[in-house]
């Protein structure tokens, strides 16, 4: 335990003040109906993030608006310092620094395990294919499934799906990670699994925003945790803070709940 | 097996007509045919059975007509086909008489200016498939060093809307046809049937080659009534007619002589014939005759009675 | 027994005997089987023979060299009026295969165009296509066939007040014209010129993906290949002094003569067949690129990848696999409604052959044979290519 | 680390902030025309050029079958001298409107036909009544017996023992439809059950009843039998038969007859017996490859000459085989593709119960395999009903065939455009009833399959 | 332990000697390659045991040759003193005493879990219909579903699927049960439900042949295990022998894999 807390200490040292994902003032409906309210958040280099908060709550909603997936219609969200605009190509430039990974996967069931990794590098990044070949060979093995490459998406278990995604995302070399409760449809085993690969992962410093419940990855991960409810930020502090004190009722509930199940 | 035989015990006659054409098998909304062809028919009927309504008509195109009739389906084939050395001699068939002469023609707009079918050189034209029209055509052009385009189709009206909207220069058929279709457009005046003729089309009932005795009665009754309309007797005056002295009017009615029990039918046949359907001059009249849509006049043309110096001619009934 | 594999490897077992009881038995159910469907084959042949000889009608095949004495509208292969009935068989063939290979073509571009506007943004667009698409596909082709030809193409103007494009081409109720080629001295080069064209582009590609897997750098390859292919024969056939003379056609007598001409019942045969038709390939494109989850769109979105490759190298390769084996068996369709040309008169082998040559000659039996043997064949050349496929795609699962 | 959870203060309450309505261009009608029709100006100048398609098409269509058109005339000669050919000429569909409806089927008789789909809707439509239980008793008996007392009331004509025997089954199906959609309402049990527990001693066991509700039916037959043999229709010849009847009866008797005999080719073409397979999929694959119109071609002109001398088969009857057997082949192939979806452990696991190859189809493979396929099979069904235009061709006075014989009619002589539209509207109306059935029927299965 | 081990020895004791499963020398091929070489295998009544083995070594083939789902080319499966042979009548008869549950279940989607139950009992056995449900609901009593009866299988859990599949085997009134991995595709807290209604089976005396890897089943239940390699039975003992003691290297080598697994 202590050790750990040494080395949160350590990278949060390196969170060296300057902010990378700042989301001011940003609303967001469907319809009539309001998904974020208001959001205003402020994400700094190399920090680790854990979104927490009940279904429906909007952390989808809000990691999907980070990289534009979904468009807001108040606010601005501006990575890096850049505002996200109507310009489609300089929002692609935007978007070029963040890596997304689906609680689906969304892997490209018609290429192997290796061409998901390189396509983007190759079509996007226009790296030669033998160096892209050497990243993808590099993320697959720091997930440890090197062994795979030639494999085609259907042809692996959920686990080590869930890990070629992380590595075709970390291919293209994103400064800032993202996501979406990337445990979710896993089993226990291969929950570990992948909880592992991201541990692994956080160690280096990446500035990583995660979407999901699993509170002992946010305790052991974690800079801060962020709980949303009724697309609001409700509550935000470092882990330790937010579970054993935390300041809102609803959070209470929230914990008393998930911490029970 | 016999066909007289078989079609006795079937209890009617199957006649093939053709796809309904005004005048010569013509279908009205209350579903009953009419037409001087399914006269025929009807005239058979009632030699056979002395009822001109024990009939079914079949309405077939006429790219199957000739397997229709080959293949047994039907008894006789009474529609406008044209009697040729090939049909007669290769398919099975046997023509028995005509009962109308025709030849084909050619209908074109009056603003076109042409008069002639020699002017006819590098046309489009409108014809019926499957037809001899169709094989004439191509033969008159070859023949006069003519070229042509043919628009083909086995619906008449397709090919008279076809001609009507320009898709042709002219449409060609039967010159009966001709009449028949001009006026029904929206303006007839606007259109002129060209003087030439250029083939000859003897039209008349049909049966197989197999069957001489069957044959020789479709044959003798269409003769019959020609023979009829010559000697003057006719649907209206067949009652008192029997009574007449005239030993000619005696054989043809049955009075005397066995001319019908040899053929397998009642000595009357030709009396049930008269009375139900008419004489050809009768059916001609009340079909195609000038008083009718179709209106082509008899008189003086190919098909007035050979008296009158016309074509129609019967065989005589002894 | 359900396992089929399995029953037919016990059959295989050396040991085995023919008192097998299952064996046995379904060797009795098969003879016997066949044994009634010869029956009834030979049944029918001796019937068959019966009737014909006793109706004087004649089989066999020699009518096929006899001179068939009727014109034929439009013929892709030179005919004449006293060429042989297998002449007119070709022809029909030839037509056949003409409107199908047209129409297949317009039906999978219309179809690809409605299928995208059944996807479309725009409410209004959606709607259209969807009732272009309902309306066309639940009502029979031969209607439309025939809607076509007179709603269409009779309407048009006649020859003396055609349509006139540069005086080249020309359009009217007879049908569409326009200027034939005539190759004059010297046009091998230019179709030379050509063939190098195409091979440089195919090279070009070549080089392009090389370069590409070295370096990184994209190079757009199919455009600049089109391009190629289209301006180094122009050039060439310029500097040779453009030998080819255009043979235009002109207003002489009844209509426009020379050049090439497509009449109206081609032009609505060909319209007819492709829309309806197109109406099916929409749903079946539609289907397709709908078959790849919106989550592959979106994942490759997040990789930075842009929206016009996404379709080319996401969505298009994963759509294909749903939609190529509809899609040929639409093409086999088109084939085979062809044959209602028969409504409007064009000339293809049902209509010329079935039709007319078995009515001109009577001989019903070889016409119809040789008529189905034809479909036959080429559906049976389609399904060979087509299972081929078939196994090439098949998505890798475990 | 958790000893820090005893200094916990008073909470703060949560309020979450009220919602607010959305920016007003993103919402309502100008919303959704923003969003759906003019998003950018591509999408604009697409509304707009979809807008002025539709109004071209819409009004020359409207302007000529309704404002400019005809609706009184003699003749087709006044239609022409009131608007020429700017408008439609309406009096000749409608003087012809039994024909195209009914054929040349006697006026005096049309009646019949009129009752025999009438019965047909009688006989189906508990059917979609929730609370009756034997639907798929009822739907076999339409399809077993419908038959029999449909053909008596379109044809006619004497009935010997055998005919009356059989019209007599059909009317008691009829009758037993009803009598049991009565009871199921009113008593919650089939018909044969509740005359079982009225005639049968209620001390008897469920099985013993039962026999005794089957004795009801035979009085029910014997009823239906006294009043068949009452009636006396005159025979109606199938050459008279024509129009949307006739267009109903071909596909009717074809889409029925190609399911069972399409499954029966499709489990042939699975068969283990290498002869049968060859049979079953030589005869699957020439009629999928030929058009349909040579398949009826051959029918209409060569069958006549298979068969004996003297052995003539009806031309309808020739038409309806040919149209039959294309049906089958197209729906063994549909009913392929299903097989194909099942699992073999489907296979398996009958197996391994100890089902035998029929009970394993009948029972766990078929239904599976048929409710996959259904929203397939309507498809086929609407191909088929739009294929039996083809049989005009062959001279059968089909909707399209009466329809060209209006053209014909000395009186319409040319009027040609108006019966096409009008039989092009009564294709249309039902393919896309049953399209929209199909579409429902899909969704409800897809929502089903869920869980 | 100690009461499991009493257990045992009592149900050990039942098996009288009376051999219900004998393979003699049974072999086969598919094409060309021996999945099966020569197994020579006898089962009493009452006895209860585990195949194991790697992948690919004729596990499920052998227990499918012993229900004839495959046909084996050489030698003899005899069930109860009956060998299988030519006559399908006869083999059906031999296989009604043969209950099988499958890796996959493959229950029977368009039938609910009670018709799943008594579907084979009213066609095979011609069981009238009441008394079939009774079976039925008896078995899915013991298999602790009862509730789910009218539900379809498709609208139950991996678990409660398995079960079901283990009632419907059960309701045939099978002599001997023959299971595939009825485990592997469960999750962890699924697969103690079904090995738990497993054990309870066993405990009733049925003759039981279990393929699977659970090895804590096996010590529990199993009155003898047995190792399959490359289609040959490799070892046979009962389990405290076979786990504590394997006799060849080859087992030494598998359980190592296993047990650290
Ligand atoms: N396309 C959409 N149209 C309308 N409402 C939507 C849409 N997508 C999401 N919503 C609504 O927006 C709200 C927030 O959705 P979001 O997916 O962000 O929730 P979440 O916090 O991620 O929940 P979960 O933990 O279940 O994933 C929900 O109430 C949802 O119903
Ligand atoms: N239908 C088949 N055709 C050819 N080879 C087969 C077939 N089925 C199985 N095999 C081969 O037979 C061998 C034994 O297969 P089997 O399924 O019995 O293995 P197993 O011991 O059950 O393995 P696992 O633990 O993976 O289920 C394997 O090598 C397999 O590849
Ligand atoms: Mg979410
Ligand atoms: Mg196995």
């Amino acid at each position: 335990m202590s050790t750990d807390t040494i080395e949160k200490t350590a990278t949060r040292s390196a969170k060296s003040g300057q902010p990378v994902i700042e989301l001011v003032g940003m609303s967001k409906w469907y319809g009539n109906f309001q998904v974020l309210k208001d959001i205003d958040l402020t994400v700094y280099e190399g920090e680790r993030i854990v979104v927490c908060g009940p279904s429906g709550s909007g952390k989808s909603t809000m990691i999907r608006c980070i990289n534009q997936l979904e468009f807001h219609q108040e606010g601005d969200v501006i990575i890096h310092g850049k505002a996200y605009g109507k310009d489609e190509k300089q929002n692609d430039l935007i978007r070029r620094d963040i890596g997304m990974v689906f609680q689906s996967f969304n892997l490209f069931p018609h290429l192997s395990v290796l061409e998901n990794c390189t396509m983007a590098q190759i079509w996007v990044k226009e790296t030669p294919k033998a160096e892209a070949e050497a990243v993808a060979m590099h993320f697959l093995e720091r997930v440890r499934i090197p062994e795979q490459a030639h494999k085609y998406p259907l042809q692996l278990s959920g686990g080590q799906q869930q890990r070629v995604a992380i590595a075709r995302a970390l291919c293209m070399n994103p400064k800032i990670m993202l996501f979406d409760e990337p445990t979710s449809a896993l089993d226990p085993e291969m929950i570990n699994e992948v909880l592992e690969a991201m541990i692994e992962l956080a160690q280096s410093g990446m500035t990583m925003i995660v979407v999901t419940h699993e509170m002992n990855f946010a305790r052991k991960v974690a800079d801060r945790v962020i709980f949303m409810d009724q697309g609001e930020i409700v509550e935000q502090a470092p882990p330790h803070a937010f579970f054993d004190n935390p300041q809102y009722d609803r959070t209470q509930l929230f914990l008393s709940q998930i911490l029970h199940h | 097996q016999q066909t007289l035989e078989t079609v006795q015990e079937r209890g009617n006659l199957n006649c093939q007509v053709g796809l309904p054409t005004p005048g010569f098998y013509n279908l009205d909304s209350d579903g009953n045919w009419s037409g001087i062809d399914v006269d025929v028919c009807r005239a058979v009927a009632a030699a056979i059975f002395d009822d001109p309504e024990a009939v079914d008509f079949q309405s077939v195109t006429s790219a199957v007509r000739f397997t229709s009739l080959a293949n047994g389906e039907s008894d006789m084939l009474s529609r406008t086909t044209t009697w040729t050395a090939v049909r007669d001699t290769q398919l099975g068939l046997d023509f028995t008489t005509i009962n109308f002469y025709d030849g084909q023609g050619f209908l074109v707009p009056e603003d076109s200016g042409i008069t002639s079918t020699l002017e006819l050189d590098g046309a489009t034209v409108c014809v019926l498939t499957g037809t001899t029209t169709e094989l004439n055509l191509a033969d008159y052009f070859r023949a006069n060093n003519m070229e042509f385009t043919p628009v083909t189709n086995e619906n008449v009206n397709v090919l008279v809307e076809t001609y009507l909207g320009g898709g042709c220069d002219a449409y060609t058929n039967d010159k009966s046809g001709l009449a028949a279709r001009r006026s029904a457009f929206p303006n007839p005046d606007e259109h002129v049937i060209l003087p030439e003729t250029v083939s000859k089309e003897p039209l008349g009932p049909v049966v197989r080659n197999d069957d001489s005795a069957w044959a020789d009665i479709v044959r003798w009754t269409l003769f019959g009534m020609i023979e009829a309309e010559e000697l003057g007797v006719s649907s209206e005056n067949v009652e008192e007619m029997l009574e007449s002295d005239s030993p000619a009017i005696r054989r043809l009615l049955g009075v005397e002589g066995n001319i019908g029990e040899e053929m397998g039918l009642a000595p009357d046949f030709m009396v049930n014939v008269l009375r139900h359907v008419g004489n050809y001059g009768e059916i001609y009249e009340a079909n195609i005759g000038e008083d009718t849509p179709v209106g082509i006049p008899r008189a003086g043309t190919q098909n007035d009675l050979w008296t009158r110096g016309g074509l129609i001619y019967a065989m005589p009934f002894r | 027994m359900a396992i089929t594999e399995s029953t037919s490897m016990r059959g295989s077992k050396p040991s085995s005997s023919i008192l097998n009881n299952e064996t046995f038995r379904s060797i009795v159910f098969q003879f016997v089987t066949v044994v009634c469907i010869f029956g009834l084959g030979w049944f029918f042949v001796t019937n068959t023979i019966e009737n014909m000889s006793q109706r004087g009608m004649s089989a066999g095949f020699g009518f096929l060299d006899s001179s068939a004495g009727f014109g034929i509208s439009f013929t892709l292969i030179p005919y004449t009026e006293s060429d042989s009935y297998f002449r007119v068989f070709q022809v029909g063939i030839a037509n056949t295969l003409l409107v199908a290979v047209i129409s297949i073509f317009g039906a999978t571009v219309i179809g690809l165009i409605v299928g995208l506007m059944r996807m479309s943004k725009n409410w209004l667009v959606r709607t259209i296509a969807r009732w272009y698409i309902e309306i066309l596909r639940n009502t029979p082709l031969l209607l439309q066939i025939i809607a076509w030809y007179f709603g269409v193409f009779n309407l048009l103007p006649r020859p003396r007040d055609s349509l006139d494009w540069g005086g080249l081409f020309f359009l009217n109720n007879r049908g569409f014209y326009m200027p034939g080629p005539i190759p004059g001295d010297g046009f091998t080069v230019t179709l030379i010129a050509l063939v190098i064209a195409i091979a440089a582009a195919v090279g070009l590609r070549y080089w392009a993906r090389k370069r590409q897997e070295a370096t990184g750098k994209y190079f757009p390859a199919v455009s600049v290949g089109l391009a190629v292919i289209v301006a180094l024969p122009l050039a060439i056939f310029l500097l040779s002094g453009a030998p080819l003379a255009w043979d235009v056609p002109v207003l002489q007598g009844f209509n426009y003569r020379g050049g090439v001409s497509v009449p109206p019942a081609l032009c609505a045969l060909v319209l007819a067949l492709a829309i309806y038709t197109s109406c099916f390939i929409a749903e079946i494109v539609r289907s397709g690129v709908q078959s790849v989850s919106h989550g592959q769109t979106e994942a490759a979105r997040a990789l930075g990848v842009k929206p016009s490759w996404t379709m080319r190298l996401i969505i298009l390769p994963q759509a294909l696999r749903v939609i190529i084996p509809p899609l040929i068996s639409q093409y086999l369709n088109v084939t085979k409604n062809s044959s209602l040309a028969i409504a409007i008169g064009f000339p293809d082998l049902v209509s010329v052959w079935m039709n007319t040559s078995l009515n001109q000659s009577g001989r019903a039996i070889p016409i119809v044979a040789m008529t189905m043997a034809f479909y036959c064949l080429v559906s049976l050349f389609v399904s060979l290519i087509m299972n081929a496929y078939n196994r090439r795609i098949l998505l890798k699962e475990r | 680390m958790s000893d820090s959870t005893t200094t916990r203060t008073q909470p703060l309450i949560f309020q979450p902030k009220p919602e607010r309505a959305a920016p007003p261009s993103t919402v309502g009608v100008v919303g959704w025309m923003r969003e759906n029709l003019f998003s950018s100006v591509s999408n604009t100048l697409m509304t707009i050029l979809g807008a002025y398609i539709v109004y071209v098409f819409l009004a020359s269509v409207l302007n000529w079958a309704l404002f400019n058109a005809v609706w009184e005339a003699e003749n087709r000669r006044e239609c022409l001298d009131l608007v020429g050919r700017s408008g439609a000429c309406w009096p000749g569909v409608m003087q012809w409107f039994d024909n195209l409806i009914y054929g040349l089927y006697p006026k005096d008789q049309i009646w019949r036909i009129n009752l025999g789909f009438l019965a047909l809707i009688l006989w189906v439509a508990p059917l979609w009544f929730p609370k009756v239980q034997s639907k798929v008793a009822i739907g076999i008996t339409a399809v077993m017996l419908y038959p029999f007392l449909a053909s008596y009331f379109f044809l006619g004509g004497d009935k010997g023992v055998f005919w009356t025997a059989l019209v007599s089954a059909g009317l008691t199906g009829l009758i037993w439809v009803w009598l049991t959609v009565f009871t199921e309402l009113r008593y919650g049990r089939s018909f044969t059950r509740t005359m079982g527990a009225i005639l049968g001693n209620s001390g008897k066991s469920e099985e013993e009843q039962l026999k005794f509700g089957r004795l009801s039916l035979i009085g029910v037959f014997v009823i239906a039998v006294v009043l068949v043999s009452q009636w006396e229709l005159s025979f109606v010849s199938t050459r008279q038969w024509g129009g949307l009847f006739l267009t109903l009866v071909i596909s009717g008797i074809g889409i029925t007859f190609s399911l069972p005999s399409g499954i029966l080719l499709a489990l042939g073409r699975r068969s283990t017996m290498p002869l049968i397979r060859m049979i079953c999929t030589g005869f699957i694959e020439l009629f999928r490859s030929v058009p349909l119109i040579t398949i009826l071609f051959m029918f209409n002109t060569m069958l006549p000459l298979f068969l004996p001398v003297g052995v003539e088969v009806n031309q309808l009857v020739r038409a309806i085989v040919a149209v039959c057997l294309f049906a089958a082949a197209y729906m063994a192939e549909v009913i392929r593709g299903g097989l194909q979806a099942i699992p073999k452990g489907q296979y398996e696991a009958a197996a391994a119960m100890g089902l035998g190859y029929w009970q394993a189809t009948t029972l766990i493979i078929m239904p599976q395999a048929l409710k996959i396929m259904i929203p397939t099979i309507v498809g086929n069904f609407i191909g088929l009903f739009k294929d039996t235009t083809l049989v005009s061709i062959i001279g059968l006075f089909d909707l399209l065939n009466m329809a060209r014989s209006v053209g014909e009619d000395t009186r319409w002589l040319g009027l040609f455009i108006e019966p096409f539209f009008f039989i092009t509207m009564i294709y249309f109306f039902f393919c896309f009833l049953m399209s929209q059935y199909s579409i429902n029927l899909e969704r409800k299965l897809e929502a089903g399959a869920r869980r």
